[in-house]
């Protein structure tokens, strides 16, 4: 039911700028709603990125990361043609996994 | 209507002002139940069909929402004035040579007389508690409640306190206020509080935080110690009660207050 | 500072209350300087969340649902005529609001978006205007608006004065910007007259020249980081219009959309660059 | 309401399950550290990672705003001339929860990382670097968050 992430790829030299907007709320578990009741958290918890089907980088994440998360990272040694891809997973269960191809 | 002309009898030092002041209440009262259109008829030269035109759309565009009822679309004679004047900025600007300049003067004057000392003659309140009011945006709005006291939204158009960052432009900086203004002291504070009733800086900046149409008639700082002539102001009166303007009057003439810092 | 066939009487009586008040603005200046280094500070805030708008996550669900069969007759907008003819988004919303045959009203964007809903979905215009925004329908309005201003990303803004009812909106949206009223005495030009000035830290456009209302008009919708949502036009307005201290604006009426003729014909020729970022 | 969670932790496992299946990444090396996200402290961070007390290093650079007008989104980033740099654990000091994130970089990335994250009020974000031979190290720098609108 996610929605797609927006990933944007800049290419110079061999290095790849990895630009990756995602869609989610990322409740932080700390914010009350209307009642004062707090708000369960709600988060992304890992994410990763492969290049060519290899893990290039994996991260975890908490609730401080803000709704809608932006993640910028650089890979190295690209060529045109390279396959990224980038797979999220949340606290929740659901995961998303969005590609995109190096020009 | 009547409880406003006893409080004006009781503040009026003269007469003849107060006979004034009675005559330009009975009218506003008579404006503010006129019909919409008639709102427009103060011989201000503008375009009637685009007046008229314009606050019938108004009338069928806004709907009452919580404490924000569709009184606060009539206007008193100060705001169907200001809304006429664009691009005037400044008091200084106005030389009574023309009309719509005596208006301008008229109405400043009607303002001014709104203008009452506070009820024991202290000036003078608690600068911490005034700084909350400053920072304090709230009130009057439909999303507030209608009992809750007002903030002076000082900061979205002053520089107040050196260490907030978050100050808006629009109204010129107020840091160092009664530094800049020869209060320099505990002394000086003292010396000139004691003659509060006379003093030209205390006058003033009371009087500007009562009624700021009193001394630019257009200005955009909101009138905060007067009660306009809205029903729904009836709940809480002015924005800000006299207690508050006193706690005001301490953040910004006080020397130990962070403003003067 | 004053004319020479000003009364000398005049003069006398006002000296005092004008050097007061030009007491009170000396300290401007400084005021100013001070500013430059937060302005400086909050520019480069702004600007590193400007490279990646999340508005863009909200671009490509109003593009689905654009697309997407909804409402009681299951049908897409995709016929949906917003000025340039039943189907053409790119470029229609830098030319409104403006006059339109079928429903002889000048429109905005949500107000014509709200009429197709209604006429080829079969979704119902009052609900629509009862609900509160970012709720049901008027959430999806959000997402809407945001993919069509989207199309026009880029363009110049030709919102079109050649109907008599579109001159007279706009006649009416400049009255109405200046109309002061409410507890505060505040109309929409007390605070978006002049070049240059913050309420708290935010920049105010200065609506009356084409810069200023070609920015503001410009980039909304937009979303809003406080928020962590789309916004709107009309939401931006009613928001203006409740900490102007005024009553509240029916969701697509003809003040809101007057407003909007005033600041959209403004705004000619300036270039269109939503959906906004804002704070 | 147990056997609710336990269906969603099945389904949740499954689906991942079947991610790492086909990217053939070895999830179960790099398990979800809860314990770290629960840290209250900077120190009780460093002591749920088994991280001894990093040392401030010039060669780590942040870029930061000096200024934000809403904590709610404030984009960080961090970048090191070390050049065998492991891992980055984000943290923002003076938030519930200080920990944000940590990254594992491998070669084919360059250390350069940028994100967006949440601060609670104004606090220093920190980012320490571990390195393939086990040294930590980190560098700080403040960000205000102030009020942005009307206040009303």
């Amino acid at each position: 039911m996610s929605d797609p992430m927006r990933i944007r790829l800049q290419s110079a030299g061999g290095l790849t700028t990895v630009k990756v907007l995602m869609s989610h709320e990322m409740e932080s578990g700390q914010r009350k709603d209307e009642d004062g009741k707090i708000v369960p958290i709600w988060n992304i918890q890992d994410v990763f990125a492969t290049l060519n089907g290899r893990v290039v980088m994996s991260s975890e994440w908490g609730g401080g990361v803000s709704k809608n998360p932006f993640l910028q990272f650089v890979l190295k040694g690209t060529k045109p043609g390279d396959k990224l891809s980038i797979t999220w997973r949340d606290n929740k269960g659901d995961t998303r996994t969005d590609e995109a191809v190096v020009s | 209507m009547q409880s406003f002309i006893q409080k004006c009898r009781v503040s009026c030092s003269t007469k003849g002002l107060c006979s004034g002041l009675i005559a330009s209440t009975l009218l506003l009262s008579l404006l503010s139940s006129c019909s919409w259109t008639q709102q427009t008829n103060l011989g201000i030269d503008t375009d009637r069909s685009v007046q008229e035109k314009t606050l019938s759309l108004v009338f069928e565009s806004f709907e009452p929402k919580g404490q924000a009822e569709l009184d606060r679309l009539k206007q008193d004679r100060t705001q169907q004035f200001c809304s006429t004047q664009r691009g005037l900025k400044d008091q200084s600007q106005l030389t009574q040579s023309t009309t719509q300049d005596q208006l301008a003067e008229q109405i400043r004057l009607e303002n001014q007389a709104l203008i009452t000392p506070p009820k024991d003659g202290n000036y003078f309140g608690d600068f911490k508690r005034g700084e909350l009011i400053a920072q304090d945006g709230r009130g009057k709005t439909w999303s507030d409640p209608s009992e809750s006291p007002s903030g002076g939204n000082c900061y979205n158009c002053h520089r107040i306190s050196k260490n907030e960052l978050s100050y808006g432009t629009l109204g010129p900086s107020l840091y160092q206020f009664a530094k800049l203004r020869g209060i320099n002291s505990a002394k000086d504070f003292a010396q000139a509080s004691q003659n509060s009733s006379t003093d030209p800086l205390i006058q003033y900046t009371w009087g500007v935080l009562m009624n700021s149409k009193a001394y630019n008639v257009c200005t955009v700082m909101p009138r905060f110690g007067v009660t306009l002539n809205h029903k729904t102001q009836g709940h809480g009166g002015p924005i800000l009660n006299e207690q508050q303007i006193k706690d005001l009057m301490s953040l910004l003439l006080d020397p130990r207050s962070p403003v003067n810092e | 500072m004053f004319s020479f066939n000003t009364p000398f009487k005049f003069v006398l009586k006002h000296l005092g209350a004008a050097l007061l008040y030009a007491y009170a603005w000396s300290a401007f200046a400084q005021a100013q300087q001070l500013g430059v280094s937060t302005d400086a500070a909050l520019a480069q805030y702004r600007s590193m969340l400007q490279d990646a708008n999340p508005a863009d996550l909200y671009v490509a669900k109003g593009q689905a649902l654009w697309t997407k069969a909804r409402g009681p007759k299951a049908q897409s907008l995709e016929s949906c005529d917003l000025g340039l003819g039943p189907g053409v988004v790119k470029g229609a919303w830098v030319q409104m609001p403006r006059y339109f045959n079928d429903t002889r009203r000048v429109q905005d964007l949500e107000s014509r978006l709200v009429t197709c809903m209604e006429a080829i979905q079969g979704f119902n215009t009052q609900e629509i205007i009862a609900q509160d925004f970012s709720k049901g329908e008027r959430a999806n309005i959000a997402l809407l608006a945001a993919y069509v201003s989207s199309e026009s990303q880029g363009m110049t803004f030709k919102v079109p004065q050649e109907h008599a009812l579109e001159r007279e909106m706009y006649a009416s949206g400049q009255e109405l910007f200046y109309m002061r009223g409410g507890t505060h005495d505040f109309s929409c030009a007390s605070c978006h007259t002049q070049d240059g000035r913050r309420i708290r830290l935010q920049d105010l456009p200065n609506l009356s020249t084409s810069a200023g209302a070609g920015f503001a008009f410009g980039t909304w919708p937009a979303y809003r980081v406080s928020m962590g949502s789309i916004w709107t036009m009309q939401q931006r307005l009613a928001d203006c219009f409740r900490q102007q201290r005024f009553p509240k604006p029916k969701y697509v009426s003809p003040a809101t959309v007057a407003l909007s003729v005033f600041m959209g014909v403004n705004a000619s020729g300036q270039v269109a660059d939503a959906p906004g970022l804002k704070r | 309401m147990r056997t609710d969670r336990r269906e969603v932790l099945k389904k949740g496992a499954l689906v991942a399950g079947l991610l790492m299946q086909s990217l053939g990444y070895l999830r179960s090396a790099n398990a979800y550290q809860q314990n770290a996200f629960d840290a209250k402290s900077v120190l009780d961070l460093y002591k749920s990672l088994g991280l001894s007390v990093p040392v401030e290093s010039k060669q780590i650079t942040l870029t930061t705003p000096e200024i934000a007008e809403n904590g709610a989104v404030v984009q960080v980033a961090a970048n090191t001339t070390y050049n065998n740099i492991k891992r980055w654990i984000f943290m923002v000091e003076k938030n519930p929860v200080p920990l944000v994130a940590i990254f594992n970089l491998t070669e084919d990335v360059t250390p350069a990382v940028t994100l967006r994250c949440k601060f609670a009020q104004t606090s220093d974000f920190l980012a320490v670097a571990q390195l393939n031979d086990g040294k930590v190290f980190f560098a700080r720098k403040e960000v205000k968050v102030t009020l942005g609108g009307c206040g009303g």
